[in-house]
């Protein structure tokens, strides 16, 4: 492989790229701050995409295979565009006692997918969360950044058919 | 510090034993010729001691220590082999086969492959364990090797090999949990990858049949690894 | 001292360890002196009998078949021997077991068929999901991986099973042998 | 900074405190914000402003009060506590108020009840008191005071011995004395020494880090200080949980004051110690919590965790030593050094000393954020503070220890909560998440729940853990689909200790502990699944959840 010294040139003219090169200024060019420089991107552009992680890697001199392992490892990563809105169903342990199964039923029956998917028009993303920490609130979902708690079925159900409308 | 202090005498398995304190308990029995089973550990590559094959027993502590990453100590006493050691041996070599698609009938490793040798070694005639039975892909896109994912035992020794004496670094490990599995470069197809160097280090370090050249038949596909000690020597020598 | 009563049964399997079964030739005169072989797929018999000393099993449980059989062999057999990686592992015909039934169908009845193809509803009986290892199903006594087992390792075997001894098999044969 | 400078902030603040008659503080921790707390307050602070009440009365946004579940709460003068406050509420608390009447009946939450009562706080002494946003008033409440101490009077040996003295031990989980910690590290040789907050609180049910983190930011970087000095540190990471944004926001506001007024940066206080901290987010790994994972994770790679010895003491971030603590240990130090060790060792019990922060959650009357001193039973942990189960219905276990500990029934109620009795009992302290279960909980379908998190967050590296949790997850699902037959619980069984005994890190060592636990205790569901196809509490056999 051609080894090149000079710092790789940003995939395009995109202003958002300037976040993500003074993240990595921050972190000193470093292979450490691969994981920092992923959340900026994430942030900025909402996913990893191929060119991110590839632009990413070579500017941190960091393997194309050690940055892949690392996004995929961490579920905070995505590697592909989220919906239009997004539904967050906290799967914590208090919100499983009390009724998170249920809210991933009807989400399954309302939308015919399962957390971590998004519907095919691209409406609305399904992500369940480990723990939002909401327990005094369980079950708790959250809309579009919006933490909603002691969500029933019904008020899912409702919130996911107003997104669904054009 | 003088050279005496740096010599440890120990027990393993009822005998004594001494070495040099940075080596570990693993090498002192291969050494020695007792054998210690393992998947990951290879020698000149460095340990990660994720297989738990070479679990020992250490009279005074409590847990199981992974030989292949414990030092030996002054007056330890290792014991390599036990019931109890032989019976989680078992079953974590079961525990691989039900992982994925092991069909050694029709394995270009077959007869050559260090887990097939140890489920034998171990006495293990069949797996009590339920087979998960995964989709697994097969990558022939390589022009002179193939990756089979069905036969990959997440090892990491083609992850290492590459990176610690290649210094390639094609391989890594993406996902995790039951759902990792090594990846060249960007997850894409290996005959696309712009930083392998088709040196094949990884095909041979390989303990199954995943990693194989292309042409082999079953049964066909045998691994060498001299260039390992030989490139650990080298080294050694610079560093002395 | 009364003959034992020997069988064979051969599931989803390639009929290679009945094969190598044949292949200890001459000694199966031996067997024949200290056994019968009251079923198999080798001599005539319809039905699986009652009081089986010793049976040998070929393949994988595949099929609603499969399954029904193995279980009345367990139930009319004393000591059950897995033979074979089919039997053991479900080797082969568990390469299947990744894709859906419904897939297999179209694969062997329709994609590869150039004449009528269809997938049959009579006369062939219904795949399971998937192909499994016998002891999934039913409690195995002995088990001798090897696609096949040679000659000599089914011979070691069922001699010391008809003699009453449990045989050593892991030094014998292992998986793909 | 000086100890007089520090004291003149204190003064100022308290001072300007005082000026102010009447103040109404509300809740802007996580769970009353989802209760519309902003817009609460907001209301207020215009209803002030238009009253022309900003001459005696003050509102401010102030960290977790602790009863999460009946937010949004709003305290008035600290006596008073307003319960499930929607904005619309604001105008009679202001009438009210105004006209110096007694409080607004409906709102009041009374707060001579053992949920308030039977508390110590020492943790969350400032929580739901200061506004966690500014650090002049972490300052009047004694903050920083213990770190210019240390700093100018006490060598860094004797601010270990004081630590040790107090007999704290590690709050992340497993209970290591944090005195012999430190001195380890103190003792250890490097070139350079680092100090971690361990702050990815990752149990499900568990958010005591986040909200000492969001209540009391700067109580955590004083203790972090005051290790780093005590070990010769000079550099620190706040390793948090992406999912947390605002007690991120806090932190780096916190971080930002402390460096503005010299606490944080070099030369602090005049003396030649220098420490800087930075954060680090996860990004959605449990298995991250584990040390070694933690330091992997801060050099920007994949969170495996590797075999121990060497630990991270000795060769931890970058091969240097390291010290790790959690949010809750390092928030212990600052009260510890200005009340002296043997004050802290003379609360809990003769093993476990000082106070213990839980969150409790799932069927209980008052879900939410408590601190009491260990040696507490079990029973007045859910009965009286936690107001018992609700709706009528009967306890049947409580869950610590999240997915490496355990669930205890009835029969263990009147156990201390002590690091100890809990581990002989089959769970562990953990983090601090307390889950209720009632009737309606089946104790099989929550052992699968905990290994489908086991599984779900194995880092995939080593083989016991990799493929165990995934076996044994799916011999529960069997279970819980009421498919078994007797042979799985025993494989089950194996698994259990297989995976217990090989795994290479806590995460794999400890995964098999919720199945053990129910085992040991509700055996009897178990078999009423397998041979009778039946679950009591009627939660499995239908569709299969997640």
């Amino acid at each position: 492989m051609p080894v090149s010294l000079s710092k790789p040139v940003a995939p395009s003219a995109d202003k958002r790229w300037k976040i993500v090169d003074a993240t990595m200024r921050r972190v000193g060019q470093h292979s450490r701050g691969l994981i920092e420089t992923l959340h900026t991107v994430q942030e900025a552009f909402g996913y990893l995409d191929e060119t991110a992680l590839r632009y990413v890697a070579l500017s941190l001199r960091v393997p194309l295979s050690r940055a892949y392992g690392v996004a995929t490892f961490y579920h905070f990563f995505t590697l592909k565009p989220a919906g239009e809105h997004t539904c967050v169903i906290c799967l914590g342990t208090a919100c499983y006692i009390k009724g998170a199964p249920q809210l991933v039923d009807t989400v399954r029956r309302e939308l015919g997918i399962t957390p971590g998917e998004t519907t095919e028009d691209g409406k609305v993303s399904v992500l369940s969360a480990r723990c939002l920490g909401s327990c005094g609130l369980a079950p708790a979902v959250v809309y579009d950044n919006e933490v909603a708690g002691k969500v029933s079925p019904l008020q899912l159900k409702e919130q996911l058919s107003k997104w669904g409308r054009p | 510090m003088t050279a005496s202090a740096n010599v440890k005498t120990f027990q393993i398995n009822g005998r004594d034993y001494s070495a040099r304190a940075e080596e570990t308990i693993l090498e002192v029995a291969r050494q020695n010729g007792i054998f210690i089973p393992r998947l990951c550990e290879l020698e000149g590559l460095s340990t990660v001691g994720a297989c738990r094959l070479c679990l020992v027993e250490v009279k005074g502590s409590n847990r199981l220590l992974a030989s292949c990453v414990t030092r030996v100590e002054e007056g330890m006493e290792v014991t390599t082999n036990s019931e109890r050691l032989e019976r989680y041996r078992r079953g974590i070599v079961e525990l691989l086969f039900t992982e994925r698609n092991h069909v050694c009938s029709v394995c270009v490793s077959n007869g050559h492959c260090e887990l097939q040798f140890l489920s034998q070694k171990l006495d293990i005639t069949h797996i009590h364990y339920p087979y998960r039975f995964p989709k697994a892909e097969v990558d022939a896109s390589h022009g002179r090797f193939v990756i089979d994912h069905n036969r990959c035992i997440l090892c990491n020794r083609c992850v290492r090999v590459c990176d610690e004496i290649e210094g390639a670094h094609t391989w890594d490990v993406m996902g995790r949990g039951i759902d990792a599995r090594v990846i060249t470069d960007l997850n894409q197809p290996w005959g696309t990858s712009d930083t392998c160097t088709s040196c094949g280090k990884c095909v041979h370090v390989c303990p199954t049949g995943a990693l194989f050249e292309k042409g082999r038949s079953v049964a066909e596909m045998e691994k060498r690894r001299n260039f390992l000690p030989y490139l650990q020597l080298m080294r050694g020598d610079q560093n002395g | 001292m009364a003959k034992k009563r020997m069988a064979t049964v051969w599931l989803d399997g390639c009929s290679g360890c009945h094969m190598s079964f044949l292949d200890i030739d001459e000694r199966l005169l031996t067997l024949a002196e200290i056994a019968d072989l009251v079923y198999s797929p080798l001599v005539d018999a319809k039905v699986f009998p009652e009081n089986v000393d010793v049976t040998l099993v070929e393949g994988a449980v595949s099929s609603e078949e499969d399954l029904h059989k193995i279980q009345m062999v367990r139930e009319r057999t004393t000591v059950l021997v897995s033979l074979g990686d089919c039997a053991v592992t479900a080797n082969v015909p568990g390469m299947r077991n990744p894709f859906s039934t419904k897939a297999v169908y179209e694969r062997a009845y329709r994609e590869n068929v150039t004449l009528n193809p269809g997938v049959p509803n009579e006369g062939v009986p219904r795949l399971l999901p998937q192909a499994r290892p016998i002891h999934e199903f039913v409690t195995v006594d002995v088990f001798v991986p090897g696609c096949p087992p040679s000659a000599d390792t089914i011979f070691y075997v069922v001699s010391e099973l008809l003699a009453g001894r449990t045989p050593q098999v892991g030094s014998h044969t292992r998986f793909g042998a | 900074m000086t100890r007089e400078e520090l004291e003149q902030i204190a003064n100022t603040e308290r001072q300007s405190q005082a000026s102010t008659a009447q103040k109404l503080n509300v809740c802007v921790a996580a769970g009353c914000l989802s209760c519309q707390s902003q817009t609460v307050k907001e209301v207020l602070e215009k209803g002030v402003a238009r009253r022309g009440l900003g001459e005696r009365c003050a509102v401010k946004g102030v960290g977790c009060m602790g009863l999460c579940s009946e937010g949004a709460l709003v305290s008035v003068d600290q006596n008073i506590l307003y319960k499930r406050v929607l904005p619309a509420d604001a105008t009679d608390m202001l009438d009210a108020l105004e006209a110096g009447r007694p409080p607004v009946e409906r709102l009041v939450c009374p707060t001579n009840t053992p949920f308030f009562q039977r508390q110590k706080k020492i943790v969350l002494e400032n929580s739901g008191v200061i506004d966690p946003e500014r650090i002049e008033e972490y300052i009047a409440a004694c903050g920083y005071t213990a770190l210019v101490e240390a700093l100018t009077e006490l060598t860094p040996a004797e601010v270990i011995e004081q630590v040790t003295r107090s007999g704290l031990r590690g709050r992340g989980g497993a209970g290591y004395p944090t005195g012999l910690k430190w001195s380890t590290v103190a003792k250890a040789v490097g070139t350079q020494k680092f100090v971690i907050c361990n702050a990815d609180e990752g149990d499900p049910g568990a958010f005591m880090d986040r909200s000492v983190l969001e209540s009391d930011p700067h109580r955590v970087l004083e203790g972090m200080l005051i290790a780093a000095y005590a070990v010769g540190a000079s550099e620190g990471y706040i390793y948090v949980r992406a999912e947390y944004p605002l007690a991120i926001k806090r932190l780096k506001i916190a971080i930002r004051q402390a460096e503005k007024l010299g606490l944080l940066g070099s030369n602090i206080c005049g003396t030649r110690f220098n420490f800087r901290v930075d954060l680090r987010l996860g990004a959605g790994a449990f298995v991250c919590g584990e040390e070694t994972a933690l330091i992997a994770s801060i050099e920007g790679k994949r969170g495996a965790p590797r075999p121990r010895p060497p630990y991270p003491a000795m060769e931890g971030l970058l091969g240097e030593p390291t010290l790790i603590n959690n949010v809750e240990t390092f928030a212990n130090i600052p009260p510890i050094l200005r009340n002296g060790g043997e004050w802290f060792a003379a609360i809990g019990t003769e093993k476990s000393k000082g106070t213990k922060v839980f969150a409790l959650a799932g069927r209980v009357q008052n879900t939410g954020l408590v601190e009491v001193p260990m040696g507490i039973t079990l029973r007045e942990m859910v009965f009286q503070i936690g107001g018992g189960v609700p709706d009528g219905k009967n306890f049947k276990a409580v869950q610590t220890g999240g997915p490496s500990g355990g669930c205890l029934p009835a029969e263990c109620l009147d156990m201390p909560v002590d690091y100890e009795s809990l581990a002989r009992a089959g769970s562990i302290m953990g983090s601090g998440g307390m889950i209720i279960m009632d009737e309606t909980s089946c104790m099989v379908d929550v052992a699968k729940y905990f290994m489908d998190f086991c599984m779900t967050e194995s880092c995939g590296k080593c083989v016991p853990c990799r493929v165990g949790t995934y076996q044994m997850h799916r011999l529960l699902e069997t279970i819980t689909q009421l498919q078994a037959a007797p042979k799985d619980l025993a494989l089950l069984e194996e698994l259990c200790d297989l995976v217990k005994h090989t795994s290479l890190c806590g995460l794999g060592q400890s995964a098999p502990n919720p199945v053990l636990s129910t085992l040991r205790y509700f055996a009897e569901e178990y078999k009423a699944h397998i041979e009778r196809n039946q679950c009591v509490a009627g939660v499995c056999g239908q569709e299969v959840h997640v």
